[in-house]
């Protein structure tokens, strides 16, 4: 069942090169969008077999040179490959609409980049053994560049995110082949059950977990290696930002839970304190940014790296919980990082593509320049509040209950009363709370300032609802959302498999049927009954409000009140930037905001004001304190290039024969 | 410390209203038959000198208290259900008026505080009047006086509470 | 006093005697600083009355008098009288590190003290050493102080403080050694002179300065 | 059982609803009586609201559903709180269904809506009311979660019913440094949540200086009874909350016979802490908003000790 998904998914994606290769411009998106919603759905049904607890294993020696192609599929990969499969179908449905009236890119290799970026994402969670996963890794890689690329011919920003991009993906897999390269060499072995056999020292075995820990910490996002993620999601082509976004960064996940749980079995205390700072720092962090942000998908691709940041606290607090000698914590943490893993998949890739359609339809992503686009697009509207809603953590949204559990596990965990776990909990809880506030903050600014009121551009006047192909996979996902939020019981069995593969407890981790229960916790919540109750009590607040006001009062329609004075005009709106402004100055002490004001007066008196112009903008501190010293460094030593290599071919022999003596000389010395 | 001055000044003051005066006779306003003892009040200042504004802020300061026969005045005029101006409408004043009258929600009651507001008084003819408050809003309720006494504005907020 | 309560009150005393300190990073105004540190002079001595009256040991409850009076009268009233008139010197006005920045490092600093004392009180666990991270907590913030504020007064308050927060871990960890405890005071009645000698030197070198620049801006 | 349960919950959501109002008729009048004057006596909240109810609502031109839902929903979510919360009686049918995360989040979520609504004006206050309310409320999120854990790291459970029933067991816990630091640190929230001195002023009239009241600017008749009705109900389910959380004597459990001495014993403490609450907003002014957060990292440290002392105690 999974081997057949698995290869109908590498058929499709051939399918889909060769029609993206062969087919006229105008039908490439459509052949290479339909080969890739295939391999989404193939994705999907291997994933859920997966999860229903079958098993798969497979050996193509002839398809690499030396290890050979090792797929394995347990329900912890299962559970990846599911998540993967749900996104690809949904956005590359979305993006067959999208493409239509000539949007988007349709060049050849973009479209033959696709169905490839798919497969591979499919199948790096299905990989066995280290060779396989670093292979598919490094095609994944080079295919979601290819897809950022896409519009750089249009805008120069995208040349510079792909830059970004490439330079940090690759400083990741450099570390994660040097990590697994590591313990494959100790280990004796290439395949992961040869890993999981191997005894290595403790020393040897915390190399191994940092170093994989960056590479993977890069391609999800944290804090600092983030920098590539915000530039390249906003800069790609929507659907492939939603893919990106809700699929690829999965991926990192994926990668330190195989690592440090299954294959390394948990190691020692300080990694996961380490996670759990990183995650702690990354969510602060990429949700402050994403606070100031007035550019709508920036603002996404930050809150992607906010919900990476609390993916990992969930995975820290789990490792802590399983050093420190509670399986069944540990196990409710993982379980809230798996589920949040979904939900946030879930919201992310249904934002993403509403404000896809959005920027579609006006051709502009600044929250400053949108606005009155609920009776314009009433559809995308919706469907937007809905995600922002699951994305803003409140009930009766998906990202609730997935926090809920995860507050569930950090709030219970004092009693086991590790010093460490006495001292980081609350700190964790707090920066949970924190940002899950100030992702309401966030997200009110996003629906309210960028679909709500009247809007603030001509561009944003003249927009037009999105064809039905991209509403049907936005209401998509938006379904899987809902379902999701109102009935996370029915996950309980498969979350406790995929759980029961990292930590080892066949226990159930969470049933019920219509209130969640936990295994050793008696919290209970039921967000459907909570929908329900709040729904009830409209309807019996609108009878009630009948019944007392008597006679039906009639709405009347009048003029917003301007205090007197003449009719408010759109620009006297609050824009994103002046909503923000208070949280900027709160914490003006973390973001760092540059503002420049220019005064320039007549030449008459210097009283006299000609112009003034006010400019803010929040730069990534990170960015700026980090990596631009490093740029400049890597600049200087490339200024040693024209001295050392001037043309002179004897100083070239010069070079060549030194080279030969000096390692002559070595072997002299050392033997 | 403060707060300790403060109680003591409370202990030894109590209370300052005045008791209440006798409930006004005389016809009520038939608009105000649904308001059933509370009223919201919006204050308009459309030219007035600022002597029927200090005589207001006196009512409904802690001696008239004009707040415990169930009138408050509000921020917006939205929430308010009367107008309270004051004043001779100047020229710069007529067109805003007449928004936030149009603003408050039926049925809108107009209170003419003062003489000028009644019949622009001193100011009548001037060139920066535009008139009475008549000549730009109806006007349901005239308090005279120049400035009129806080008891005289409390009478008619009494009026239109009926309490 | 019963057994069942004892460990109650003084939780509660140490309760009080921590708040008192982050009111103090809480609060701009110098009076108001010095009023909750006398009220934390007065928290310190519940303690040690409290410990003595659990021990039904007269000494205790002698020093705790001592302490009540030097450190929620005597102290005070230097220190309010040194902050006298001198409305230049009322406020904090500007904190090297913000108030509430300065506020969430408290919390940090309680945490940390609570996992430095947790061995400590493993060692010997009762109600007095249960309190002692409290204690510690109390130094490490009295240090903060001393080291993020501006005004000289409010700097030796934070002094009083750290050195409240040493009384206390002394008297918690080590209650009813007598040699203890009669260092502890003899080194109070030490710091009364060195406090003053602070006030004095502080003040009168910023005032005096002040003073002069005033005198050149007139001159020139 | 459950049908004394349903009774129990829905003479809780009757009270409330009934009792909001002249909550704030007495926080009005206590505020009257300590300024000198003779104040409009309990029953004109009351009166305010059935007056706003017949008259007409106003619909600004350009605003949509978000503007016309809000009041419904900001009166839905409190009805709900009302039911949720044990006041009355312990025993809610719903109380499996929302615990005190959920409370906070839909607490939040009433937020939510109004300010949504007051983006959808398109005017500068509605605007700037929106944008403060968030500020405030993202600030206040921690501090609730952690007392929430100091007050749930013992209980093994974050639903009320267990936590209340816990305390009812055993009344010195109510004493201990952690609940006492707790029951400050929420004390506070209450304050910020309810848009009361020193956070904001309910009866500014300068918009520059408004909160709460900025949001609402557009509403008028039935839906601006809709949201004092909604607002005057968070304040006494919040102070309820508070009142069961750390003073839970005379609570019922699933027992009719105990409903009238709860109904007794609730309408006491809410009073009581009314009285309280707005006789010391007599005392202070309200503060600039960019100290707000000042007082709420004080609170947020209130909580923090609250939860270390809850395990270096014990």
């Amino acid at each position: 069942m999974i081997g057949w998904a698995l290869v109908g998914a590498c058929v499709m994606a051939g399918l889909g090169v060769l029609a993206a290769v062969v087919a006229p411009r105008s039908a490439r998106p459509a052949w290479a969008g339909a080969a890739t919603v295939g391999i989404g759905v193939a994705g999907l049904i291997a994933g859920v077999a997966a999860l229903s607890g079958q098993e798969f294993h497979a050996w193509l020696p002839g398809l690499l040179p030396i290890a050979g192609l090792r797929l394995a599929v347990d329900p912890l990969g299962g559970w990846f490959i599911a998540v993967t499969g749900g996104v690809l179908a949904a956005a590359a449905l979305f993006g067959i609409g999208y493409a239509g009236g000539g949007h988007g890119p349709s060049g050849r290799g973009v479209q033959a980049a696709l169905p490839v970026f798919a497969a591979a994402l499919l199948l790096v969670p299905a990989a066995g053994s280290v060779s396989t996963l670093l292979v598919l890794w490094e095609l994944m890689a080079l295919a979601s560049l290819l897809l950022i690329l896409a519009e750089h011919r249009g805008r120069p920003a995208v040349a510079e995110a792909g830059w970004w991009y490439a330079a940090l993906t690759q400083v990741g897999f450099v570390a994660i082949l040097l990590g697994v390269l590591l313990y494959a060499a100790h280990a004796g072995g290439d395949s992961f059950a040869d890993l999981r056999a191997a005894h290595l020292s403790p020393a040897l075995r915390g190399t191994v977990f940092v170093l994989v820990l960056a590479g993977f910490g890069s391609k999800a996002g944290l804090v600092p290696l983030h920098v590539w993620l915000p530039r390249a999601h906003a800069e790609a082509p929507s659907p492939v930002s939603a893919m990106l976004s809700a699929a690829m960064v999965n991926l990192g996940v994926y990668g330190v839970i195989r690592v440090g749980f299954d294959l390394l079995g948990g190691g020692s205390r300080w990694w996961w304190l380490l996670v759990l700072t990183l995650g702690a720092v990354s969510a602060l962090y990429g949700i402050l940014q994403a606070t100031v942000a007035a550019d709508l998908k920036r603002l996404l691709a930050y809150s992607t790296v906010e919900n990476m940041g609390l993916v990992f606290l969930g995975l820290g607090a789990a490792g802590i919980f399983f050093t420190s000698g509670a399986p069944g914590l540990a196990a409710l943490a993982l379980a809230a990082a798996l589920l949040h893993v979904l939900n946030h998949a879930g919201f992310k890739a249904l934002l993403f593509t509403a404000a896809g359609s959005v920027l579609r339809a006006t051709g502009t992503r600044d929250l400053d320049a949108l606005g009155g686009l609920r009776s314009r697009m009433p559809v995308t509207t919706v469907l937007f509040a809905i995600g922002a809603l699951c994305a803003a953590a409140l009930p009766p949204g998906n990202g609730f209950v997935s926090e809920w559990l995860l507050l569930q596990s950090l709030v219970h965990a004092l009693p086991a009363g590790v010093v460490v776990t006495a001292v980081a909990m609350p700190v964790a809880v707090a920066v949970v709370a924190l940002t899950a506030g100030l992702a309401v903050a966030t997200f009110v600014k996003a629906l309210g300032v960028g679909f709500f009121a009247r809007p603030r551009s001509d561009a944003a006047a003249a927009a037009k609802e999105s064809p039905p192909a991209m509403l049907a996979a936005m209401g998509l996902l938006a379904a899987t959302c809902a379902a999701s939020a109102l009935a996370p019981a029915a996950l309980g069995p498969a979350l406790s498999r995929s759980v029961g593969v990292a930590v080892h407890t066949p226990a159930t981790v969470l049933s019920g049927g219509l209130s969640l229960h936990l295994a050793g916790i008696a919290s209970t919540v039921s967000p459907l009954l909570i929908l329900i109750a709040v729904l009830v009590a409209l309807a019996g607040c609108v009878l009630l409000v009948r019944l007392v006001s008597g006679r039906v009062v009639r709405r009347r329609a009048v003029q917003v009140w301007a205090c007197g004075a003449g009719p408010l005009t759109p620009r006297m709106q609050y824009t994103a930037t002046s909503f923000a402004e208070p949280l900027q100055r709160v914490f003006d002490d973390v973001l760092a905001p540059e503002t420049d004001v220019d005064v320039t007066p007549y030449a008459e008196s210097q009283y006299l004001v000609a112009r003034m112009a006010y400019r803010a903008r929040v730069p990534d501190r990170v960015e700026h304190a980090l990596y631009v010293p490093i740029i400049a460094a890597a600049r200087r030593l490339g200024r040693l290039g024209p001295v050392l290599a001037n043309g002179s071919v004897h100083r070239y022999l010069a070079y060549g024969f030194f080279g030969v003596t000096g390692v002559l000389l070595v072997l002299a010395v050392t033997r | 410390m403060a707060v300790f001055k403060l109680w003591r000044k409370i202990r030894r003051i109590g209370r300052t209203a005045e008791p209440a005066p006798p409930r006004p006779s005389g016809p009520p306003c038939p608009k105000a038959a649904a308001l059933h003892g509370s009223l919201q009040v919006r204050h308009v200042d459309a030219g007035s000198c600022n002597g029927c504004e200090i005589e207001i802020g006196s009512a409904f300061g802690p001696v008239y208290d004009a707040e415990r026969y169930g009138a408050r005045l509000v921020a917006s005029p939205r929430h308010a259900d009367a107008l309270l101006v004051t004043g001779p409408v100047t020229r710069n004043m007529a067109v805003p008026l007449r928004r936030t009258f149009e603003a408050v929600s039926e049925p809108r009651i107009v209170v003419a505080v003062g003489d000028c507001a009644i019949d622009a008084g001193e100011f009548a003819g001037g060139y920066g009047v535009h008139g009475p408050v008549a000549s730009v809003v109806p006007v349901d309720v005239q308090v005279p006086g120049c400035p009129p006494e806080p008891a005289a504005i409390v009478a008619a907020l009494r009026g239109l509470t009926g309490r | 006093m019963t057994d069942t309560s004892y460990p109650l009150y003084l939780d509660l005393a140490a309760g009080l005697f921590l708040l008192t300190a982050v009111g103090v990073l809480w609060r701009h105004q110098l009076a108001a600083m010095i009023r909750l540190f006398a009220l934390q002079g007065a928290a310190l001595a519940a303690i040690v009355a409290i410990l003595g009256i659990h021990q039904h040991s007269l000494e205790l409850i002698l020093v705790a008098l001592g302490l009540g009076v030097l450190r929620a009268g005597i102290l005070p009233y230097l220190a309010r009288r040194a902050l006298g008139g001198s409305p230049a010197e009322a406020r904090e006005t500007r904190p090297v590190i913000n108030v509430a920045a300065s506020l969430l490092a408290a919390a940090g600093l309680t945490l940390l003290a609570y996992a430095v004392t947790r061995p400590l009180v493993a060692l010997a666990p009762s109600p007095a050493t249960a309190i002692l991270p409290a204690a510690v907590a109390v130094v490490l913030i009295g240090f903060f102080t001393l080291v993020t504020r501006r005004r000289a007064l409010s700097q030796v308050v934070g002094f009083l403080l750290l050195d409240n927060g040493i009384t206390a871990t002394a008297f918690l960890a080590a209650a009813g050694v007598p040699l203890i405890v009669e260092l502890g005071v003899s080194f109070d009645l030490l710091l009364v002179v060195l406090v003053l000698q602070v006030l004095t030197t502080r003040l009168r070198n910023s005032f005096g300065s002040n003073d002069l620049d005033e005198l050149r801006e007139l001159h020139d | 059982m459950n049908r004394t349960a349903l009774i129990a919950t829905v003479a809780q959501v009757v009270t409330v609803v009934a009792g909001a109002p002249l909550l704030a008729g007495l926080m009005r009048q206590v505020r009257a009586r300590l300024e000198g004057r003779a104040g409009a006596g309990i029953g004109q909240s009351w009166r305010d609201l059935r007056k706003l109810l017949r008259r007409s609502p106003a619909t600004p031109t350009g605003t949509g559903w978000a503007f016309r839902l809000a009041p419904l929903l900001l009166v839905g979510t409190s009805l709900v709180l009302a039911a949720v919360v044990p006041l009355l009686s312990t025993a809610s049918p719903l109380d499996h269904a929302a615990d005190l995360f959920a409370v906070v989040g839909l607490l939040a979520l009433g937020t939510v809506t109004l300010a949504l609504a007051a983006l959808d004006t398109g005017t500068a206050f509605g605007g700037m009311g929106a944008s403060r309310e968030m500020t405030i409320l993202a600030l206040v999120e921690p501090t609730i979660l952690v007392a929430v854990l100091a007050l749930c790291a013992r209980v093994g459970s974050t639903n009320l019913a267990a936590i209340v029933t816990t305390t009812l067991h055993d009344p010195l816990r109510v004493a201990s440094p952690a609940s006492l630091l707790a029951a400050a640190a929420l004390v506070i929230v209450v304050i910020a949540e309810t848009g009361r001195l020193p956070v904001d002023n309910p009866a500014t009239h300068l918009e520059l200086t408004m909160i709460h009241e900025a949001m609402i600017l557009e509403y008028a008749g039935r839906d601006l009874a809709l949201v004092e009705l909604a607002a005057s109900m968070r304040l006494s389910i919040l102070l309820g909350l508070l009142a069961s959380l750390f003073l839970p004597w005379g609570i019922a459990g699933a027992s009719l016979a105990a409903l009238p001495l709860a109904l007794a014993s609730l309408l006491a403490k809410v009073a009581a802490l009314g009285v309280a609450l707005s006789a010391a907003e007599v005392f202070i002014a309200k503060l600039r908003l960019f100290r707000v957060p000042e007082l709420l990292a004080g609170s947020f440290v209130l909580a923090v000790l609250a939860v270390t002392s809850s395990f270096f105690i014990a």
